[in-house]
């Protein structure tokens, strides 16, 4: 299982997790290579549709990281993100898709670490998980 | 090796349905089967959903008698949820049931089942259709068929939403309370329907009783069978769609027993067969002994003759005196003749237009009150009504939020499939001589089923059956 | 999505070694070169550089490219440079996307082999995602270079008059019927003990007469939209149900008017009408009805003003109008009020006679106070010895830790004033610190201190300070600088107040949609090199409202505020709007109105007629929210579509 | 010049589609006045092997409807596409997978497990499952063998147009055979049924204001809602933001929130996801526990979102994975 390796979209908003993203990189910090970055302008805009999508692209987990409470640059879009977030966890679980491998986590520009971190451990937990099998049951 | 007939798909019934005959050597039948490759698995996918929405999920079990089981869903809410709907609200799921009892019936006397005897038992297949129909007793009474039907279709839709699904049935009642302008409206067709039944019966009296070779046939030993009946009466043991007791009736026409949808498990079960799909429901306390007829064979016959020889006749003046006339032309209760299932049928429309005339002229059935407010979840809830295809039964298990844990459903046809695969056996061994098979011979087995006016699509699971050689 | 049309050009960014020896360019580009739509890859060692730029032009043209896909640095670093390649080349800026494999891959993956492989999948997301790419149009509106100023005190009227010099044309709105804030009501200011009115007067003056200032008073701001440049203001014009046009302010309807109020404009210590001018010489001088006391407007039968009125002025009619205002920028002059001591029993403040505020007791020095400016008890005498205690409500844990700042100046202040009018008074100021900061306080205070019959009594902790009544004198208690518990008595004590928030400071910091300090004062944007700007562009802070200050700073503020303005807002100057916005689709909008309340700036609001939603293009600011919300799909979010943004998914994911 | 032939068929049907044909009432005769109806098994006795000798493309036209579960039911829809110049998917069965769908949350052999072994009225002490080759006596037995997953029509063939609905409005019924009888040339893949979501012609839109917040669902059973008002107003779930119109608002004249049957409007790419980020979005709460404490209120999110479409649905069924 060890081989496997975990496939993640991360959704990160253009202010503050971009940034960090950003800032991880010219600190040359070293984090897992299993991280796919896409952009938006505001965690506000993560579609629950793009999550389901991406789990259907054969992704094993999904990253949505937003600025902190009160920090968001269009004022309240990170609490749209949250609301969203509870839901759809729920409701995947009745897919059978695990809570584990849909999360959410305020990162600032400046937690760099931080974002290391999270990355890391969602890497260690996806491979503990292993692949999603969507087209097990396909005749 | 035998040789293997079938009908493929056999047609102008509510379902998919494929019938094998296989013949010997001498080209008499040796085995008939009757499949239906159908399973939907409701018993299964109703599970983790609210008990709130299992009316409007179960009736998409079919689309041709969705108000029976938005009906006895909506009942089982009622037990689940232990409140009682108000007066009002009984009444207008009476109306709503009785119109589409009326709609549907009709249905299959003028689409389905009847145009092989008013079109004739000779005319090309072609013909053998609604408009064969239409070309033989006239556009006008097709258009007239058309009209009525779109009437009772709006009926529903007045009462329930739509003309085909309703959405109204909640625990406890009704969504929607009728007007006095919706009365009136209601009182109008009802008098329309009234007269349209009486029409339909003079029509079957042509087609039935003043033709010689299809009375003959009716009356004929080809399509009869002795067996046990069962259907809904009320407390003076007439005929209910709506609500009552289950009644069961011998072969001699005697009561042998009566019991409330709760104790369903005391007394019927069902079987599985190694090659069958099919459930086949028997009389518990009498036994299964396999497919033949008879006291001694817990086999029974749910629908409209089976309705009609379980109970002690019609609750309403017109439809009652129609019944006496029906048994006393075919020699008194209990009648096994199963192409008196199309005079039944008629009679129940009757009984049906005259049971909503009645409901219209009812001032509590526009009392606003259409709702009682449950505070309490039992975790189980039983319903029951009488389908036009027979009984009809939904049983609920839920946790204590009212999400489904475990669902059962007890469905019209299932009850008669026993019956409906004798009858198709009894006719292919009497029409089918020395390996004849023309298309019309074959059409002559498929009138054998049509007489029940099979629901294939709710009996959801494939019957697929042997009779063994007598 | 293969498209004949669609010809996009691919460049790798070496970025020198950087991305280079992090992994193995040339595999990738033999990788993209596959890709559906994609007519060219160039890996190039410094896309950056003059020659890079020039490259990708040339090839743009020479290849008739329609996308163009950047792999280099972060779109942070260089999206901004690289739209302006695609631009000189004709094409639309937008059809770019940058694969950021220098941040997010090269400099964080150390195994070449897996940057690789990620810089692939980055690659092909941005291939797939720039076919759906749309050209945008950068639209440009004028910005206004109107002004809104609230609040026209000291610090609001000096804002208005250095920007009304420069032709600006400057909205004065003021909550009161009368402007020259709290500083109209003082009779002398410190330190140069200057009549109040000789050095207002003309400011309040010019303000009333200045072509360029429109002052909006006895008015509310209800909201404001938009951003620097362009603000769309609404303003409530209370109905003051008399004509100001004709009125003259002869105050005959006041004569007539039967009903008595407190006056609010003398800190309730005499009474006025109805119908009232605020005090002699309030400016504008025109009455205003008080509608929640006047019997007429309270359904009874009176019309005693209206009958006395010689001009016919009186307008019970009158209702409450909206004016909309569109200004590009604002200055925020609200003030202050101050300290209640009712709060602290220890002064007994309102239940032992002849205790002052500070701000009552100028009013008992004013000329058009209730006392026309003579000093005396409520008996009518004049006090003999007077007592001053300070610090009341400042530098306590119980109330505001901050040092108000002015409180021991105008305390100063008075001390002189009481001498000039009774100078064989005994004055007492009770402090625990004094805070004389500035040029001239030190000698102010020398001057007085000088004066006989003055005394200063440092208390140990201010909070010991305590008011009796006994007999007809108030005894101050305190505890002396050792700690000795001592008294003495008083005809009369003026508590010097601390200067607090303005009551409405939350409001109107909601309304404006900037923050606050912990005491409910405005937040300026830096401490220390922006001091009256805000976290908000456009919006600037000054006076009061912004911190307890003398008049001296309010104005630097106000004019401070003013300058910024001028150096920045200049007319006719154009702003170009955020391209990146919201669009309904008005096919598929069904008006269920989900977005509306979610929007940020208001910039959904749902067309009655049409039954479907639009979005204001120069409010909406692109975040999104309204996009993912949309229940039937019918809003695009330019350039972060939904179709954008799944083939980015797609093309990250593939194998 | 011959007359257009037009055939009907289901699949994994409840009829509902066939009665919605027959509703079209008058317009019956209409249809029949310039096209033949071949092949219709409610209604006509044509059998298989009639339509299996005609030519290919000899159908101008066929209407099927039902999801597709059982080999027949793939066998018979390859059979059709090949005769029909147009094939058009009838209903929500056809068209999205329909409420048959809500299978997919379970596994072939736990539909197959309940209906046969477990259910309280079954006698079956060997655990006998049917079979689709089985053998009695001295001939053989064949069962249209039932899949893994219920799929909508354009899973198996090419599907040239769609009418939403379960069942069907007739006039989108009407309107489609009409549109083919007249030649009319419509984009592949069009929906007969109306553009915008059902909001556009509810009777009820007025009555939702502009800042409808939820802090609690309400379910059917508890209580007695307003019936002019707005459901997500009055904090019901009713998809009709999210759904096509064209339906005639047949449940919420009935006093009951919209269920989903006409399925997702044109740019949604998922209906049950859309219709969450939408219920989410208007939950009046920014603390992570209360969220969720409403999020809890709302039970069976998946049979309540996706009840007409998961098959459909980007997921399609509950996923497989290792650790479950």
């Amino acid at each position: 299982m060890n081989s496997f390796e975990p496939k993640i979209i991360a959704f990160l908003c253009n202010w503050c997790s971009y940034e960090c993203a950003d800032s991880v990189g010219r600190a040359q910090k070293e984090y897992p290579s299993n991280l796919r970055v896409v952009r938006v302008m505001c965690s506000g805009r993560v579609d629950p549709q793009f999550v389901i999508k991406a789990f259907k692209e054969d992704a094993e987990g999904i990253m949505i990281l937003g600025c902190h409470a009160g920090e968001c640059h269009y004022k309240e879009g990170n609490y749209q993100a949250l609301r969203r977030y509870i839901l759809l966890k729920k409701m995947l679980a009745q897919f059978g898709i695990e809570g584990g491998r849909l999360r959410l986590h305020w990162v600032s520009a400046s937690e760099g670490d931080k974002f290391v971190t999270i990355v890391s451990e969602m890497v260690r937990d996806l491979k503990k998980l292993g692949p999603l099998l969507l087209r097990d049951m396909e005749r | 090796m035998h040789k293997r007939i079938t009908i493929d798909p056999i047609t102008r019934l509510e379902g998919h349905g494929k019938i094998n005959i296989f013949l010997d050597d001498n080209g008499e039948v040796y085995r008939t089967y009757l499949s239906v490759p159908e399973f939907k698995a409701f018993e299964k996918f109703c599970e983790g959903r609210l008990a709130e929405e299992m009316p409007a999920i179960t009736q998409k079990i079919c689309g041709v008698c969705p108000t029976a089981h938005h009906t006895a869903s909506s009942k089982a809410l009622d037990d689940l949820f232990s409140v009682e709907p108000p007066g009002a609200a009984k009444k207008v799921r009476e109306l709503m049931y009785n119109a589409f009892m009326f709609e549907d019936h009709l249905l299959h006397f003028y689409f389905l089942g009847g145009p092989d005897f008013i079109v004739g038992l000779d005319a090309p297949k072609e013909k053998r259709n609604v408009f064969g129909v239409k070309d033989t007793v006239g556009v006008e009474v097709v258009k007239k068929v058309i009209d009525i039907r779109k009437k009772a279709r709006g009926l529903n839709a007045m009462i329930s939403g739509s003309p085909l699904y309703p959405v109204c049935g909640l625990p406890g009642g009704v969504s929607r309370a009728l007007t006095e302008e919706d009365r009136i409206h209601i009182k109008d067709l009802t008098k329309d329907f009234i007269t349209f039944a009486e029409f339909t019966l003079k029509i079957f009296d042509d087609v039935f009783l003043k033709n010689k070779e299809n009375f003959d046939l009716m009356v004929s030993d080809i399509y009869y069978h002795r067996t046990y009946y069962l259907g809904l009466v009320d407390e003076n043991n007439k005929v209910n769609f709506y609500d009552g007791q289950i009644r069961v009736v011998g072969p001699d026409g005697k009561e042998v027993m009566k019991f409330g949808s709760k104790d369903y498990l005391q007394y019927l079960q069902e079987r599985v067969e190694p090659w069958s799909y099919m459930k086949t429901l028997y009389l518990k306390n009498i036994g299964w002994k396999g497919f033949v007829d008879g006291k001694e064979s817990g086999i029974y016959r749910v629908g409209p003759l089976a309705r009609l020889n379980a109970s002690e006749g019609m609750a309403t003046p017109l439809a009652h005196a129609e019944h006496e006339r029906m048994f006393s032309t075919l020699g008194g209760k209990p009648v096994h003749n199963t192409l008196a299932y199309h005079w039944a049928r008629l009679i129940e429309v009757l009984y049906a237009a005259e049971r909503m005339d009645e409901l219209a002229s009812d001032p509590e059935l526009t009392n606003p009150q259409v709702r009682n407010i449950p505070d309490d979840i039992r975790k189980e809830g039983i319903g029951v009504c009488e389908a036009p295809r027979g009984t009809l039964l939904h049983h609920y298990v839920t946790d204590k939020k009212g999400v489904l844990k475990k669902v059962n459903l007890l469905v019209a046809t299932q009850n008669n499939a026993a019956g409906i695969s004798m009858s198709i056996e009894k006719a292919a061994r009497a029409i089918i001589k020395n390996g004849n098979v023309s298309e019309g011979v074959l059409n002559m087995i498929e009138i054998a089923f049509r007489a029940y006016d099979p629901c294939l699509a709710c009996a959801t699971h494939i019957l697929s059956r042997n009779i063994a050689c007598s | 999505m293969k498209d004949e049309k669609i010809r996009i050009g691919v460049y790798i960014c070496e970025c020198g070694p950087n991305i280079k020896e992090a992994m193995d360019v040339n595999e990738i580009a033999e990788f993209i070169r596959g890709f559906e739509n994609v007519v060219l890859t160039k890996p190039f060692h410094l896309l950056c550089s003059e020659e890079g730029k020039t490259l990708i032009e040339k090839d743009i043209k020479e290849y008739q490219l329609t996308n163009i896909v950047l792999a280099a640095c972060s779109p942070k670093e260089h999206e901004i440079t690289f739209r302006k390649v695609l631009r000189n080349a004709g094409l639309n800026p937008f059809l770019l996307q940058i694969a950021n494999i220098r941040e997010q891959c090269a400099w964080v993956i150390k195994d070449k082999a897996l940057a690789t492989q990620k810089a692939k999948a980055m690659i092909a997301a941005a291939v797939k995602r720039v076919a759906y790419h749309e050209p945008l149009e950068t639209k440009e509106i004028q910005c206004h270079s109107d002004v809104l100023v609230v609040g026209a005190g000291v610090a609001g009227i000096s804002a208005a008059l250095t920007l009304a010099q420069k032709n600006r044309k400057v909205y004065l709105v003021e909550k009161l019927p009368c402007i020259g804030g709290k500083v109209a009501r003082y009779e002398k200011v410190f330190p140069s003990l200057e009549c109040a009115s000789c050095v207002l007067d003309p400011l309040l003056d010019e303000v009333l007469h200045n072509e360029h200032i429109e002052l909006i008073a006895f008015s509310e701001i209800e909201e404001v939209l938009g951003f620097y440049g362009n603000f769309i203001v609404k303003v409530r014009k209370k109905a003051r149900f008399v004509d100001s046009t004709t009125c003259i302010g002869c105050g005959a309807c006041s004569e007539a008017c039967p009903v008595k109020i407190k006056n609010e404009y003398n800190e309730g210590l005499d009474n006025r009408k109805a119908i009232y001018i605020p005090y002699p010489g309030a400016l504008p001088h025109v009455a205003v009805i008080d509608g929640k006391h006047c019997l007429h407007l309270q359904g009874k039968e009176c019309n005693a003003c209206q009958d006395a009125c010689p001009f016919g002025s009186i307008r019970y009619e009158d209702t409450d109008q909206i004016q909309e205002l569109e200004v590009g920028a604002i200055v925020l002059a609200t003030g202050f009020d101050i300290f209640d001591p009712k709060k602290v029993s220890r002064y007994g403040y309102g239940k032992i006679k002849n205790v002052y505020t500070s701000l009552e007791f100028e009013r008992l020095l004013n000329s058009t106070g209730p006392t026309e400016g003579k000093i005396l008890l409520k008996n009518g005498q004049p006090p003999k010895r007077i007592g001053l205690i300070h610090c009341v409500g400042s530098r306590t844990k119980k109330y505001h830790e901050y040092c108000s700042g002015i409180c021991c100046m105008y305390s100063l202040k008075f001390s002189h004033l009481i001498k000039e009018q009774l100078p064989d008074s005994s004055i007492t100021e009770f402090y625990s610190d004094f805070c004389l900061p500035g040029r001239e306080s030190q000698s102010f205070f020398k001057k007085l201190a000088d004066k006989k019959g003055v005394n200063f009594i440092q208390v140990k902790n201010i909070d010991s300070v305590e008011l009796k009544k006994k007999d007809n004198t108030i005894l101050v208690k305190y505890r002396d600088i050792n700690g000795k518990i001592k008294g003495r008595s008083f005809d009369l004590v003026i508590l010097s107040v601390a200067l607090e928030a303005a009551r409405n400071a939350r409001e109107l910091a909601e309304i404006f949609d900037i923050s606050q300090d912990k005491d409910g004062f405005f937040l300026e944007e830096h401490t220390n090199i922006a001091p009256v700007s805000t976290s908000v562009g456009g919006i600037f802070i000054a006076g009061c409202a912004h911190g307890p200050k003398d008049i001296q700073g309010a104005v630097a503020e106000g004019q401070a505020a003013a300058g910024r303005i001028l150096s920045k807002l200049i007319p006719g100057e154009k702003l170009s709007l955020e391209p990146i916005t919201a669009e309904v689709d008005e096919d598929l909008c069904s008006g269920c109105k989900t977005c509306i309340s979610l929007c940020p700036y208001k910039a959904l609001t749902y067309d009655q007629k049409k039954k479907t939603v639009s979005v204001n293009e120069v409010l909406c600011r692109g975040c999104g929210i309204c996009v993912a919300t949309c229940p039937g799909a019918a809003i695009k979010a330019r350039h972060f579509t939904d179709k954008q943004i799944v083939a980015e998914i797609k093309g990250l994911l593939q194998r | 010049m011959e007359r257009p032939k037009i055939a009907l068929y289901w699949c994994s049907s409840c009829g509902g589609c066939e009665e919605s044909v027959l509703d079209l009432s008058e317009n019956i005769l209409k249809i029949t006045e310039s096209a033949d109806i071949v092949f219709w098994p409610v209604a006509l006795d044509t059998k298989y092997e009639e339509v299996n000798r005609m030519k290919d493309g000899e159908i101008a036209a066929c209407l099927i409807n039902g999801s597709i579960r059982m080999d027949e039911h793939e066998y018979m829809a390859q059979l059709l596409r090949k005769k029909s110049r147009i094939v058009i998917a009838h209903g929500s069965c056809a068209y999205i997978g329909g409420i048959y769908g809500l299978a997919n949350f379970y596994k072939r052999e736990e539909c197959l497990n309940r209906a046969y072994k477990e259910v309280p009225s079954v006698k079956n002490p060997e655990g006998i499952l049917p079979q689709a080759q089985s053998r009695d006596g001295e001939v053989e037995i064949e069962l249209s063998g039932f899949h893994d997953l219920v799929k909508p029509l354009n899973h198996v063939i090419e599907v040239d147009y769609y009418i939403p609905g379960c069942p069907p409005n007739p006039e989108n019924v009407f309107e489609a055979i009409m549109s083919v009888l007249q030649n009319r040339t419509l984009p592949k893949g069009n929906v007969f049924a109306d553009q915008k979501a059902l909001c556009a012609t509810c009777s009820r839109r007025d009555t939702k204001p502009e800042k409808a917040v939820i802090k609690e669902i309400k379910r059917l059973h508890e209580w007695q809602w307003d019936p002019e008002k707005c459901f997500l107003a009055q904090d019901m779930i009713c998809l009709g933001p999210a759904t096509r119109g064209g339906c005639g608002e047949r449940c919420i004249k009935a006093n009951m929130p919209c269920r989903g049957c006409y399925g997702p409007t044109e740019n949604i790419i998922d209906q049950g996801g859309k219709f969450l980020s939408a219920l989410a979005s208007i939950i009046d709460s920014k603390d992570k526990r209360e969220i969720e404490k409403i999020a809890d209120s709302i039970l069976d999110m998946g049979g309540l979102f996706y009840r007409y479409c998961l098959p459909s649905s980007l997921l399609e069924k509950k996923v497989k994975s290792l650790s479950s």
